[in-house]
């Protein structure tokens, strides 16, 4: 039988205390309230841990610290800024494999999406935030995705920098996606709807 | 205008409890003056031996046609004082109770005046209700001799001998050719490891040639009706057509067209749980009761293809082949039925992930129950669907359609409590067969709860059974081989467990008897087992007085607890029998038949089915045997025809005016 | 057969030589498609966690804009099928639909939910027809070996089960074998190309595209057919760095399904842009253009 | 004097009857003023008998049975509830006001809570003053 992960580094994301103990305190038990009362969230109370959306994680089998189970355990827990400041929140790739398997219909794959508007609404930093942010901001100012716009605010220039020869050899064959936003002609409108969704309760 | 009453008040000091608070010579002179009161006396116990006989010299002397105990709570004395007033010769019903104590001296004990004001409103109300309370004789009703199981499984055979060597006559239906259940096709028993056939088939033999149990198998309910002390059933038996000349040669299997190669229809085996096929005229297994061949007619050449096709009559010996049996039809009158009508496996196709109906080598648990049995499909052995080889590496998922959403029409949102100790039998009992083979059960909560399960639990990792706690994400193929992926908590690890053979434990569900439950007026709870009386204090009786419920009908459980139920809805039924006769609560709905408009009102509020109006006489008529006396009829009647006894509203308005503050005199 | 055309992003810009294909074979197959250049953004997720109610709103716009037109809405991407069809599931309810449609009137729009969701596989398939389209091969792809990589999200968008088995999809497959092809079955093909971390993660996005493509090479697939651009770009732009990161090059053309149908309807290759794969896709059209079978 | 509201409790005799014994019993005190009737389900609970009680002179009415799946016959405190909804809009058109009835639940165990039902009842309907349909 081939064992598929490698073996557990420590902990992503945990913040070890002076001491280097990494041991959590439950700071917040009403923290799963708040989830269930974010779109995505509501079923959450139900999950019984059976392990079937973590059996069925493409990201878990190459990135064992993130195991979607267990996030929803701490969230239940109440392990507020355990959860909101861990980077691995932005591994999962949005597959809804976790969502069709789940036999309680937690969605577990939605909880992370409600997880993700909690984190971006308090401000948290890191990669999956700026790639978030710069996402929102090109459907506001260009009513669609500026591919490189997105690109660049997501991983900066010298994360582009990083991309080496895939940039030239795009640009060669004319599939680089063009430098200037095409907003929509209708993009008052667009940005229109953005602020008026805003106060729908 | 009510005739003169000769009515007597009795007024309990309880030692102080009362007399300490309430002024008790002041309430027996305020008493005395009421009309129709011809005594008010006052005793230190009214519940003592001398207070009884004073209760009964003075009924005696005075010819006492109505009493108030003025005392404690009803629920203490109030029978013992009706049965003192019988004695005496005055018709119990015409005796009330006055809560002076618990509901007046001890709650106002330190308002002394009003606790004597308030128990002079008691009590002139209790007096006011007497006066319209009319004598009532306590009676009986036959009740049909003899019980009606239905379902022959361990439970409704455990029943059955119960009952029967009680000395009740029993009537044993069972829809299935062969009696024994689901039991009958387990292999083996947890905790205790007994062969099930050899636990099982002394009871089905018993029950076979036990003379007071009529055994109707191949048969059905169609119908069962309710009426006082009785009810009737209509049994369908199906044809076999097969006589009881039949001598169990089995000829006529072996040779019938059905399902052999070239056969354009095959059938599967319900009794193999579809591993096999089986032909058109069968015997379910080696030791199925009774011992007769069953023609099947939905498949059978003889009926589907124009009745050309006489293999089985042509070669049997004992010429116990006839065609032209037609189905019978059986009347049935008894007092009691008990519903053992036991579990269906859940089909777990629409389980996608798991690939059940699309991998050959995905099986149920009832599958591989099947296959570990030595007489069965396999011989004893777990092996690939696929190409018959044996399974060397073995990956059983737990809650398979069981602890599902709610609200989910594919799954069970139960647990259905029995399959982790399947799970565990099944991978012990293939490991001591075959000790190299690997078996992995994928389990959320192992759940070995009862007598003798944790000890099996741990013996069976002691033979290398490995325990995955997690449920896979999907099962795929890889060539010849299944592969499993699970991420297990325990380790942290995910895995990708090669499987010749992946076994689901499925959930139980109900079988479907709806038909027979609509016609009992029965209820089923949300998760579509019957619904028993109360779930923590009365799981055996029914809501329908008589209709009892054992075993897996009820719910899923092991056969243990099946056999504990049944045991204890025979006593059930056994008591509910009695001596054939049903004392009957009197303070039951009666109907004034110069009111009844027939608007069926009353029918359409009643729980217990007790209220019907007859068609010929359009008046309705209470069966006093299912009646609880609960009044919800009495409120939706528009003519106020139909009234409970002792708490009619002529006397319930009466307590209420001598209750009022403006006590107006009636 | 006419639809509002939604391309999505990907498809108009990096990937543009989807669109290209799209309209091509859509002409050849005398599908009329109308253009919805004032649709905005599907959210692809990012906007329904960033601002779930701005996603719902753009997307019921997208939705009122192809009412309008009184026709069904064309996809051609995984990514915009779910997000749509999500939208769409929620706007049946007419509590949240009369929400949101408060919100629309401000830009004087409405939506009654009358609009489906397809995407261009079912179009394909269902509206078109196997028959109809075997009729139309002039390159039938031979005995080229065409593995399927559906992606997740064409799988799991709402409504989509009703379409094909998620499990154990075969539309494609289907898809394949009416062009004349031959399918070619592999574990990888329902798991997901790991686009949506490409920025974040881009390391567990590069193993899983390459293990996937690992995957197809070994059971003996020549080219790859996928739904959407999404996975286009990562197998195809991305399967260089993917084959560094898994340590193996699996050199696989990738084929959207709009290509794959224009090169086996006969279509000048040209105006399907496959110049612009970064895996050359010229072997597999010269393989194709030997056996071009010239019907009256 | 202040006045002591008389208050009629329809209790049913599987829980609200149970309930007055067990505060009895536990020595709880509610006011004297209010008076039990005992019905064997508040089932049997017709809106005449309410209409009468206030005919009569009673300030407030109580009816205590059990809480809702513990009725003793299933679904007579459901349908007591409807009936007393439909009482209650019948005491609105009457003047009388729908805050002089109360349809309450308190099971065979819960003593205290029927004793500071009838307290905190009794309160309100003393607030409320004496019943519009009783003689000066």
């Amino acid at each position: 039988m081939r064992v598929a992960s490698p073996p557990r580094r420590r902990q992503a994301g945990r913040k070890a205390t002076a001491l280097g103990s990494l041991a959590v305190r439950p700071d917040s038990p009403t923290f799963w309230k708040e989830v269930a009362a974010t779109p995505g969230g509501e079923e959450i109370a139900i999950c019984v841990q059976c392990n079937t959306c973590t059996s069925s994680c493409p990201v878990e089998v190459l990135e064992p610290d993130f195991n979607i189970r267990q996030l929803v355990a701490r969230v239940k827990l109440g392990l507020r800024e355990d959860v909101l400041d861990d980077p691995l929140l932005w591994a999962c790739v949005r597959c809804h494999a976790c969502v069709a398997h789940c036999p309680k219909h937690v969605n577990p794959g939605e909880i992370v999406e409600a997880l993700r508007y909690i984190a971006l609404r308090e401000g948290k930093e890191g990669p999956g935030p700026r790639h978030a942010k710069a996402f929102a901001k090109s459907v506001l100012q260009n009513g669609r995705i500026h591919e490189a716009g997105v690109t660049i605010d997501s991983i900066g220039w010298r994360g582009m920098a990083a991309q080496g020869v895939l940039a030239v050899q795009m640009l060669r064959r004319g599939k680089a996606p063009s430098l200037r936003p095409h907003p929509l002609k209708s993009i008052r409108e667009v940005q229109a709807l953005i602020a008026a969704a805003g106060e729908m309760e | 205008m009510t005739e003169k009453r000769k009515l007597g008040v009795f007024l309990c000091h309880c030692g102080g409890n009362i007399s300490d608070v309430v002024d008790v010579k002041a309430v027996r002179e305020s008493i005395e003056k009421q009309d129709g009161v011809v005594l008010a006396t006052d005793f230190r116990f009214m519940c003592s031996n001398e207070g009884q006989e004073r209760l009964q010299k003075e009924i005696r002397e005075r010819g006492l046609d109505g009493v108030v105990v003025a005392c404690c709570t009803p629920k203490m004395y109030e029978d013992l004082f009706r049965q003192k007033a019988e004695e005496a010769g005055m018709n119990p019903y015409l005796l009330e109770i006055a809560n002076i104590r618990e509901q007046c001296s001890y709650a106002h004990r330190f308002e002394k005046d009003k606790a004597t004001e308030k128990a002079k409103v008691l009590v002139r109300g209790q007096v006011e209700k007497v006066r319209h309370l009319k004598p009532l004789e306590v009676k009986t009703a036959p009740i049909q001799p003899g019980v009606a199981v239905i379902g022959a499984g361990i439970a409704g055979i455990h029943a059955s001998l119960l009952l029967a060597n009680l000395g009740h006559k029993v009537t044993l239906i069972e829809k299935s050719p062969t009696i024994g259940g689901n039991m009958a096709r387990t292999v083996k028993t947890f905790p205790t490891d007994d062969c099930a056939m050899c636990t099982l088939s002394p009871k089905m033999n018993e029950v076979y040639n036990h003379e007071r149990i009529d055994l109707v198998t191949y048969a059905e309910v169609k119908e069962a009706k309710r009426s006082p002390g009785k009810f009737t059933l209509v049994v369908e038996k199906k044809p076999r057509y097969v006589t009881d000349a039949c001598i169990g040669c089995n000829r006529c299997t072996e040779k019938c067209p059905v399902s052999t190669a070239k056969s354009p229809v095959s059938v599967e085996s319900e009794w193999d749980q579809g591993l096999t096929k089986r032909k058109a005229i069968y015997l379910p297994f080696p030791q199925a009761l009774p011992q007769l061949w069953t023609i099947d007619a939905d498949h059978c050449f003889y009926f589907q293809r124009g009745g050309k096709c006489r293999v089985c009559a042509m070669v049997c010996p004992a010429k116990a082949i006839d065609f032209t049996m037609k189905p019978e039809r059986l009347d049935l009158e008894v007092g009691a039925v008990i519903v053992a009508t036991g579990y269906q496996e859940y089909d777990p196709t629409p389980l996608r992930l798991y690939g059940f109906g699309r991998e050959p080598n995905v099986l149920t648990q009832m599958q591989v129950a099947r296959m570990l049995d030595s007489m069965g499909p396999t011989k004893g052995t777990v092996s690939r669907p696929s190409d018959g080889r044996a399974a060397d590496s073995i990956v059983m998922v737990q809650c398979v359609g069981s602890r599902g959403a709610p609200g989910d029409p594919l799954t069970h949102e139960y647990c259905s409590r029995v399959c982790c100790m399947v799970a565990v039998k099944h991978a012990q009992l293939i490991k001591k067969a075959r000790p190299d083979t690997e078996v992995y059960v994928l389990y959320n909560d192992l759940r070995a709860y009862g007598k003798g399960f944790e000890e099996y639990y741990v013996h069976s990792m002691e033979l290398g059974v490995k325990y995955v706690r997690g449920l896979p994400g999907k099962v795929r193929k890889e060539g010849a081989r299944l592969l499993v992926d699970v991420d297990d908590m325990l380790t942290g690890r995910r895995l990708e467990i090669p499987a010749d053979v992946v076994v689901l434990s499925a959930a139980m569900e109900p079988t479907p008897v709806d038909d027979l439950l609509k016609s009992l007026k029965l209820d089923t709870s949300p998760d579509g087992f019957v619904k028993e009386y109360h779930a923590k204090i009365n799981p055996t009786e029914t809501a329908v007085k008589g209709v009892f419920v054992a075993g897996c009908a009820q719910g899923p459980k092991d056969i243990t607890d099946s056999i504990s139920q049944a045991g204890a809805a025979a006593m059930s039924a056994a008591v509910f029998l009695g001596g054939g006769e049903m004392t009957l609560n009197p303070l039951v709905a009666e109907v004034d038949a110069a009111l009844c408009r027939a608007c069926d009102r009353c029918m359409e509020v009643c729980e217990f089915d007790a209220v019907k109006v007859d068609p010929e006489m359009l008046i309705a008529v209470v069966d006093e045997t299912a009646c609880e006396g609960c009044g919800k009829c009495t409120v939706v009647c528009p003519t106020g025809a139909i009234s409970v006894r002792q708490f009619t509203k002529p006397q319930i308005v009466a307590s209420i005016d001598a209750m009022a503050p403006m006590a107006v005199s009636p | 057969m006419r639809y509002a055309y939604f391309p999505g992003c990907v498809a108009t810009d990096s990937c543009g030589e989807l669109d290209q294909a799209t309209r091509a074979v859509a002409a050849h197959l005398g599908i009329e498609l109308v253009d919805l250049e004032e649709a905005a953004c599907c959210g692809a997720g990012n906007l329904q966690e960033a601002n779930p109610k701005a996603a719902l709103a753009l997307n019921a716009r997208t939705l009122s804009m192809a009412e309008a037109q009184g026709v069904d809405l064309l996809t051609v991407c995984g990514t915009c099928q779910m997000y749509l069809a999500r939208a769409n599931r929620e706007l049946q309810d007419p509590a949240t639909r009369e929400k949101v449609n408060a919100v629309l009137a401000r830009v004087d729009r409405r939506y009654e939910g009358r609009v489906r969701v397809r995407h261009l596989l079912q179009v394909l398939l269902e509206d078109i027809g196997p028959r109809k389209l075997a009729a139309n091969v002039r390159r039938p792809l031979g005995d080229l070996n065409v593995g399927a990589f559906y992606g997740c999200h064409l799988l799991r968008a709402p409504g989509s089960e009703a379409f094909d088995d998620p499990e154990e999809p075969r539309r494609i497959e289907e898809l394949i074998t009416v062009l004349g092809g031959r399918p070619v079955t592999y574990g990888g093909r329902t798991s997901c190309c790991g686009f949506h971390v490409l920025t974040v993660r881009e390391d567990l996005a590069l193993r899983m595209a390459g293990g996937e493509l690992l995957e197809a090479k070994a059971a003996g697939a020549q080219v790859l057919a996928t739904p959407c651009p999404l996975c286009h770009l990562v197998l195809d732009a991305y399967q260089g760095r993917a084959g560094k990161a898994v340590g193996a090059q699996a050199g696989l053309p990738i084929l959207h399904l709009s290509q794959l149908v224009g090169l086996a309807l006969g279509i000048d290759p040209e105006r399907l842009g496959v110049k612009r794969h970064l895996v050359p896709v010229a072997p597999v059209v010269r393989a194709l253009e030997e056996r071009e079978v010239l019907r009256a | 004097m202040t006045f002591e509201p008389e208050i009629a409790a329809f209790c049913c005799n599987w829980c609200g009857y149970s309930a007055a014994d067990q505060a009895g019993a536990a020595k709880l005190t509610y006011p004297s003023s209010v008076r039990i009737l005992r019905l064997m389900c508040t089932g049997m609970m017709d809106p005449y008998y309410v209409l009468r009680a206030f005919e009569r002179g009673f300030d407030g009415v109580l009816v205590v049975g059990c809480h809702p799946g513990s009725c003793h016959y299933k679904s007579g405190n459901l349908q007591a509830a409807d009936q007393m909804k439909r009482v209650a809009s019948i005491l609105r058109a009457l003047g009388l006001g729908e805050e002089r009835l109360l349809m309450t639940a308190a099971s065979a165990a819960e003593g205290g809570v029927f004793a500071d039902t009838a307290t905190a009842f009794t309160e309100k309907v003393r607030k409320m003053g004496p019943s519009p349909l009783r003689e000066a």
